[in-house]
């Protein structure tokens, strides 16, 4: 007993717990903002105003929705398959919640002598454990697809374990160029290396480009929302849940998006970095004293991160009010022919960019190399007269 | 019986993790649904990277969930759903098969506990013992240095039995691949 | 019919299941309001008009509902809209029997409502001859403003239901009268 | 096969390139997109702001009364036979001694009714109406219903209230077109 | 009836009034009547073969209203009424195809005004149709924005028809003889407005958001193609014709009222797939435009009806005084007019094509016999044929391209 | 080409079979019988000259009082090249129902059979697939038909029977 309250006190717990709670509570809080805010978002590009009449401009919309499912008749369908039907949410926002376990919201504070990060682990190998996670997001959507023995479901669940499976390759590629480029697995390494402006998106373009179409994809948003496209398979897998079940589905789309925000702005946009933060901390440190400065420091930072942060949630909408969806094939296509090819592309010349020793300048020069060689290959192609489109 | 409260809390995590390892790998086995057959197994796979962990092998954990769990079970629960699990199907029921595979797994038992006994017990050296061993770097060293033949070898195969899928997957010229 | 619905408001407070429960009905009855997912049955001209209330100068949304679910399941409205011919009858039938509970319908426009100008041998003259109905739009097609009226006469009836509406005898005669359970 | 000789063949080019890559129509996209975000929205607030409906538009009916105060209908029937969706009934009657003050013509509707849900607001029977009497008023519609046994109007709902009197800027189109010259 | 009704088990829950009939090879998916890519209710059982289509075949009926009934028991008159409701998207064209069967049945000449405000309004009409056609496409490939976009023009035509004739969508527009008002300085403010300014804006915006959008364009591109043979043997009219390169147009090859005055073309498409529909009906907006430019510019001062007070209501003023004119009041609401006995066909451009009339006079009140040709029920027999061997998502791009309407097709 | 000479032509082919040559409003209407009609929509739709290519419409007709021609069917034929309408009608006897179909032709007939059928209940000798297209299947009376009733019997809410209808 004494071994496990000394390790228990020891290890810094119970500040990690705290901390888990809060990144928790922040992560639930914004995803049901973000309902919200996709709800006003599409409104007003869409010309319309949104919800207003729930409280202040509509503030209140996500209660009354939550209020609602809670209480909402709760159905399992007949043929379905019981305990999987539960299932299926649950897995959907477990592994929707787990994902955001190693982001590092902040650098870190300064309480009573120790420093605690504000990250809820930090695991050497962090940017796997986020790909193994997501890699478990698509069980909620299969399962739950299929066991409500319901057509359009499971036409739902399929489509959505192809686009998945399919579209981690290329995202996990895009991410082993980040990897090569900063010799860390880990998420907050990555963070620090960003540290003073020199952001990856500066290095890594195309596989930033990558990396945020398979993120798309991952959570099935538009263009990719085929699992759940309302015009083809009326709700797609969660066509036969109602009350707080689908609201769970409907939750973990967005708590992804969140997680995926995060993971974004960690790994090219420098995470909480922003630029001139050394300078701002200095003279905080020197105004405030050296913890308390330290702590406003970081929390500048956590506010830096957040903006990204919701930046990306807002980009995630803004896309999905603009284009049309893929089918099928072509998505299958683009993730296949188009994204994987690029990624490995986009290794080959990372690579040679670090060996070169110019990683700036030899990344640029490769990209550049790789769209005059596609061009040529193009204007090169066997053509006909009065070509149209697909004939 | 009182010691017990004594242990180190990593013991009761071992004990509850082999527990739910060996109920998720009977449950794959005992399970009539085979929908519930991947997801025990799923279970088995989450509680054997947990024990990784615990082994501080922490790159073996990620992987393994990433590609037994987060790939190679999905194709299973993907390829289980397009067959059409409504009517029973009796091939499970038949003795000569039951026959076949108890004789197999008494084979694999008997060979798994023949090596086993040979196995020697080898005792932590403290003083030597590398607390990197199982982290990446190391592993990498160790698979790009001195197992770089079998390697390359291995992934040779697996690009001819890659290969050796799509042909088999394709279909006939001039039909569409959805 | 639907007036039967509508169970009498106890007076607030002291009375049957106390004021938590009371308040707390209330409050989930707000929610409800502000959170009606529709599901547009648009059959015909009506429908159109559905589209423009759905538009920019009409903006359902603004009364949170402007999520449509097609799955019956998710959706808390049924907006019949437009002719119901007998031919399609049993099929609204069975929308309205996969929606789970609370559910209200709306009958938008003349044809779902009585018919309209379609007195003939094919036309279901009302749908509350197969389900019933908590409010009916006039108009051939309504305007969208009329559509709105209905959705707030529909807010309004949530408000003041019980929490566990489908469990209240009057609601439990209502639907016997429609051979429903 | 050409039939005529104004034939154009739309464009259907091959896309190049760089359209091929998704970028250019996604950048131009977003830009359009972005942009209607900061726009000025034509959304109106419906319940609270209400929109004019024109001067002709066909909403609620209203049997006018004339100056005096007196029915103008007579119950001649023309505005049932007009309808197309045989919404309208009346019971006509002879006025008796004493009723002048009450009925402009020698024979009245004793009964008169719409049957709201019916009607399609077609205007026919104002059209029809040789007395001025039954008119679609442009500034109301018809409420919404919660109960079946409410839709048909009766005369207490259709005659003009004398107090809040109807008022139109013309009352035929002809006085219309006058106005807009 | 009832326990076929039944659905055997809850995959089926949208698809109804049918058994299932369960192939051990192909999976049965049924397509309405209640999806929501069936903008109407028709219901298409598909037989599929994972994603793919083996074979589909249609229920329709499902809004039947027994419109051809009815016109045997109303007045001319009155018709119009169902007639708002055939094709509702584009109800003023209906209408004013139903007037000018019955003016030629009677032999009656409209005015060169009115004749030139009907033209305005039936090409406001087919805008409005074309609108709801391409941004539905739109949304059917899930971009959204764009409908709400254009659909705030249609809000405008709207407008303009509620100062034309005090309704929205169902519009009772258009007389026997002419219009029933003339075109007021608001409503020719709002036409210009709409046509000069916002409009061409719009659409312009439109084009840009779809036209060359990669995603977009492999979407619709060589999607349902149909050749232009068997599009004329599946009687095709209209756009979806014209997409396969036929300039079929009753607009120029029959011209009724007065289209021969104006300068326009008949864009055509190249091999009758998705896109071409698509493009066909952008740009038929376009020449709609045009069209109605060169109406207002050149309108024609003048009557708005045509001066017979056989059939043509008689100003209020004369009804309130004039005994004559209160019988011939009379006569018309009654529908006493004096039609001859006869047989006509008269067809005009809809939204959807050929929008034809076969009227068949006894010299009766109401018309003996009533047929329309409705576009819609003809070319969506095509259907299952354009849909052979695609995924789904490609069989509900082409359903919505078609541009069925229940309440045409459905009559 | 005009009306008298398509009239010329088919009276040259189908002499006595094709009677009642009639042009209400410009519209060359002619009717013929039943053993004919394929023959002669076959004629016109592969002349080199008319090129009848176009079937624009099919529908039915009922008429009560013509003893032994109860019922019609209504051909309106386009030769969009030449922009030519022209209309055929054949009538059937209340007795035999029967007419050959025309999908065998067109394609598109066999909707517009199918209504006929649904409406009339004209049969179609060959047509595929012949059964109720817009009302339900368990309908037992063709609507259409002139002594059946357009209303729903079961509408309650008319007290009206005061003005004629």
């Amino acid at each position: 007993m004494s071994s496990f309250v000394q390790w228990l006190t020891e290890s810094m717990f119970l500040w990690k717990a705290l901390i888990i709670i809060v990144i928790f509570a922040i992560t639930l809080g914004i995803a049901a903002y973000s309902t919200w805010a996709e709800r006003k978002v599409a409104a007003y590009i869409q010309d319309r105003r949104g919800p207003n009449r729930a409280g202040w401009g509509g503030l209140l919309q996500p209660l009354a929705d939550a209020g609602k499912m809670f209480f909402k008749e709760d159905f399992i369908p007949a043929q379905a398959d019981k305990w999987l039907f539960i299932l299926g949410p649950c897995l959907s926002m477990f592994t929707a919640l787990m994902s955001s376990a190693v982001v590092p919201f902040g650098n870190s504070f300064i309480i009573g002598g120790k420093e605690v990060f504000v990250q809820a682990i930090e695991i050497n190998i962090g940017i796997l454990y986020v790909f193994g996670v997501v890699s478990l997001g698509v069980y909620g959507v299969m399962i739950g697809g299929w066991a409500s023995n319901n057509k359009f479901s499971l036409l739902g669940a399929i489509r959505a374990a192809s686009q998945n499976i399919s579209y981690e390759l290329a995202m996990g590629m895009s991410i082993i160029a980040i990897l090569m480029m900063s010799g860390t697995l880990s998420v907050r390494e990555i963070v620090l290396q960003q540290h003073g402006g020199n952001w990856n998106i500066f290095y890594q373009p195309l596989g930033f480009l990558i990396f945020t179409v398979c993120a798309f994809a991952e959570c099935n948003r538009t263009p990719f929302d085929l699992p759940e496209c309302e015009t083809e398979l009326v709700g797609g897998y969660h066509t036969e849940y109602s009350s707080m079940k689908l609201g769970f589905y409907l939750f973990a789309e967005y708590i992804n998006m969140f997680a995926s925000s995060a993971v974004t702005a960690c790994l090219f946009f420098g995470g909480y970095n922003y630029p001139g933060m050394d300078f701002v901390e200095t003279q905080l440190i020197s105004a405030l004293g050296a913890n308390v400065g330290h702590n406003v420091a970081t929390l500048i930072g956590i506010g830096s991160m957040f903006t990204k942060i919701l930046f990306g949630i807002f980009f995630f909408m803004w896309v999905r009010w603009t284009v049309p969806r893929f089918r099928y094939d072509q998505l299958m296509n683009l993730g296949w022919k188009g994204l994987i090819p690029l990624a490995v592309a986009n290794l080959v010349i990372t690579a040679g960019a670090i060996l070169s020793g110019y990683k700036l300048v030899g990344i640029w020069a490769g990209l550049g190399l790789m769209i005059v060689l596609i061009s040529v290959g193009w204007s090169l192609r066997p053509k006909k007269k009065n070509a149209i489109m697909g004939a | 019986m009182q010691n017990i409260l004594s242990l180190p809390p990593i013991w009761y995590t071992f004990a509850i993790l082999s527990v739910l390892t060996l109920f998720g790998a009977l449950g794959t086995i005992m399970s009539k649904n085979p929908v519930h057959s991947v997801i025990y197994l799923i279970v088995t796979f989450f509680s054997i990277s947990a024990h990784y962990i615990l082994l501080n092998a922490q790159f073996l954990a990620a992987v393994n969930i990433i590609v037994y769990a987060g790939a190679i079970m999905v194709l299973f629960l993907f390829v289980i759903m397009f067959l059409n699990m409504k009517q029973e199907s009796d091939e499970m029921k038949n003795n000569k098969l039951i026959t076949t595979a108890v004789i197999t797994a008494l084979l694999l038992g008997g060979i798994l506990i023949i090596f086993l006994r040979r196995a020697e017990k080898q005792k932590v050296d403290v003083t030597s013992f590398s607390s990197q061993t199982g982290m990446v770097e190391v592993l990498g060293k160790s698979l790009y240095g001195e197992y770089l033949l079998p390697f390359e070898l291995v992934s040779v195969l697996f690009l001819v039995a890659m290969a050796g899928a799509v042909m088999l997957a394709k279909r006939e010229a001039g039909e569409r691949h959805f | 019919m639907s007036n039967q619905i509508k169970t009498i408001e106890a007076p607030e407070g002291f009375e049957g299941s106390g004021f938590f429960a009371t308040s707390f009905e209330k409050v989930i009855g707000i929610a409800r309001s502000k959170s009606l997912w529709p599901l547009p049955f648009a059959t015909s001209c009506c429908g159109i008009e559905f589209m423009a209330t759905m538009g920019a100068h009409y903006d359902i949304s603004r009364f949170g509902s402007e999520r449509p679910s097609f799955s019956p399941r998710q959706a808390d409205l049924l907006m019949v809209m437009g002719t119901i011919a007998k031919k399609m009858a049993p099929v609204v039938k069975q929308v309205y029997l996969q929606m789970a509970e609370p559910r209200w319908v709306i009958a938008v426009g003349a044809c779902a409502s009585s018919g309209g100008v379609f007195d003939t041998y094919s036309v279901l003259q009302g749908i509350d001859r197969v389900i019933p109905v908590d409010v009916y739009v006039p108009g051939c097609p309504p305007r969208p403003e009329q559509i709105l009226d209905g959705l707030m006469q529909i807010q309004e009836l949530a408000v003041n239901e019980s929490l566990r509406r489908r469990n209240t005898s009057e609601y439990q005669a209502l639907l016997e009268s429609y051979n429903i359970q | 096969m050409q039939l005529t000789n104004r034939a154009k063949k739309t464009d259907k080019s091959e896309l190049s390139l760089f359209e091929r890559s998704y970028l250019p129509s996604l950048a131009t996209g977003l830009g359009i997109t972005i942009k209607h975000f900061f726009q000025k929205k034509p959304t109106i607030e419906y319940p609270e702001q209400k929109r004019y409906l024109g001067p002709v538009f066909r909403g609620h009916h209203i049997l006018k009364r004339d100056e005096e105060g007196r029915e103008r209908c007579t119950a001649c029937g023309l505005c049932a036979v007009a309808c197309p969706a045989e919404a309208i009934s009346m019971v006509a009657q002879e006025r008796v001694k004493g009723e002048e003050h009450l009925y402009r013509e020698e024979k009245y509707a004793a009964v008169y009714e719409i049957n709201m849900l019916r009607c399609i607001f077609c205007g026919l029977c104002e059209e029809a109406c040789p007395k001025q009497a039954v008119y679609l008023r442009h500034d109301k519609f018809v409420p919404v219903f919660t109960d079946r046994s409410d839709v048909i109007y009766g005369k207490d709902q259709l005659v003009e209230d004398m107090n809040q009197r109807y008022q139109r800027d013309a009352w035929t189109k002809e006085d219309a077109m006058k106005l807009w010259k | 009836m009832e326990d076929l009704l039944i659905p055997k088990n809850t995959s089926d829950a949208l698809a109804l009034n049918r058994p299932i009939v369960e192939d051990t090879e192909f999976t049965t998916l049924n397509l309405g009547p209640t999806h929501p890519a069936t903008h109407g209710i028709f219901q298409n059982i598909l037989k599929m073969d994972g994603e793919k289509i083996v074979s589909g075949e249609q229920t329709i009926g499902y809004i039947h209203r027994a419109f051809e009934k009815i016109a045997e028991r109303r007045p001319f008159y009155q018709i119009t009424t169902l007639t708002d409701r055939m094709n509702y998207c584009s109800s003023p064209i209906n209408n004013m195809g139903w007037h000018m069967t019955v003016e030629k049945l009677l032999g009656v000449t409209v005015p060169k005004r009115a004749q030139y405000i009907r033209v305005i309004m039936m090409e406001l009409a087919r805008i409005a149709d074309h609108i709801i056609c391409n941004s539905i496409l739109g949304v059917d490939t899930g971009a959204y924005s764009g409908f709400l976009y254009v659909f705030q023009e249609r809000e405008k035509i709207y407008e303009i028809y509620e100062e034309v004739c005090g309704a929205r969508l169902t519009t009772n527009m258009g007389r026997i003889g002419g219009m029933e008002r003339d075109l007021s300085p608001t409503a020719i403010a709002k036409i210009k407005d709409l046509i000069y300014n916002s409009l061409p804006k719009v659409l312009a915006e439109f084009e840009k958001l779809f036209n060359r959008n990669r995603i977009f364009v492999d979407r619709i591109v060589n999607v349902g193609p149909i050749t232009a043979e068997r599009a004329l043997e599946y009687g095709f009219t209209g756009p979806n014709l014209r997409a396969a390169g036929v300039d079929y147009d009753v607009r120029v090859m029959e011209p009724y009222s007065s289209y021969e005055d104006f300068e326009f073309d008949i864009p055509v498409g190249h091999n009758g797939d998705t896109y071409d529909r698509f493009m066909v009906r952008n740009q038929e907006m376009w020449e709609s435009i045009k069209i109605i430019r060169q109406a207002l510019e050149n309108l024609p001062e003048g009557p708005y009806y045509a001066n017979e007070n056989h059939y043509y209501l008689p100003p209020k003023h004369d009804v309130y005084k004039n005994m004559e004119a209160l019988i011939y009041h009379f006569k018309i609401v009654m529908g006493e007019i004096d039609a001859p006995a006869g047989e006509i066909y008269h067809a005009v451009e809809g939204g959807n094509g050929e929008l034809g009339f076969y009227l068949v006079s006894d010299g009766g009140r109401a018309p003996y016999r009533l047929h329309f040709r409705r576009p819609s029920f003809i070319y969506y027999q095509a259907y299952p044929e354009m849909c052979k061997g695609v995924s789904i998502s490609d069989a509900i791009v082409i359903m919505s391209s078609l541009n069925v309407i229940a309440g045409e097709l459905d009559a | 080409m005009t009306n008298q000479q398509i009239a010329e032509d088919v009276v040259a082919k189908f002499g006595e079979n094709t009677h009642s040559f009639e042009e209400p409003w410009g519209l060359l209407t002619f009717t013929t019988n039943r053993q004919n009609i394929i023959s002669l929509l076959e004629y016109l739709k592969k002349h080199e000259t008319f090129r009848f290519n176009f079937l624009t419409d099919l529908t039915g007709i009922h008429l009560p009082d013509n003893q032994g021609a109860e019922f019609g069917v209504i051909y309106h034929l386009h030769s969009l090249e030449n922009n030519v309408r022209i209309r055929i009608k054949v009538f059937l006897s209340q007795d035999d129902l029967h007419i050959p179909t025309t999908t065998t032709l067109w394609p598109t007939a066999n909707w517009m059979e199918r209504e006929t059928y649904d409406f009339y209940g004209i049969l179609f000798d060959g047509h595929p697939k012949l059964i109720r297209i817009l009302n339900i299947e368990e309908m037992d009376y063709f609507p259409m038909r002139k002594e059946y009733p357009l209303e729903d019997a079961t509408r309650e809410d008319k007290i009206d029977a005061l003005f004629g209808r």
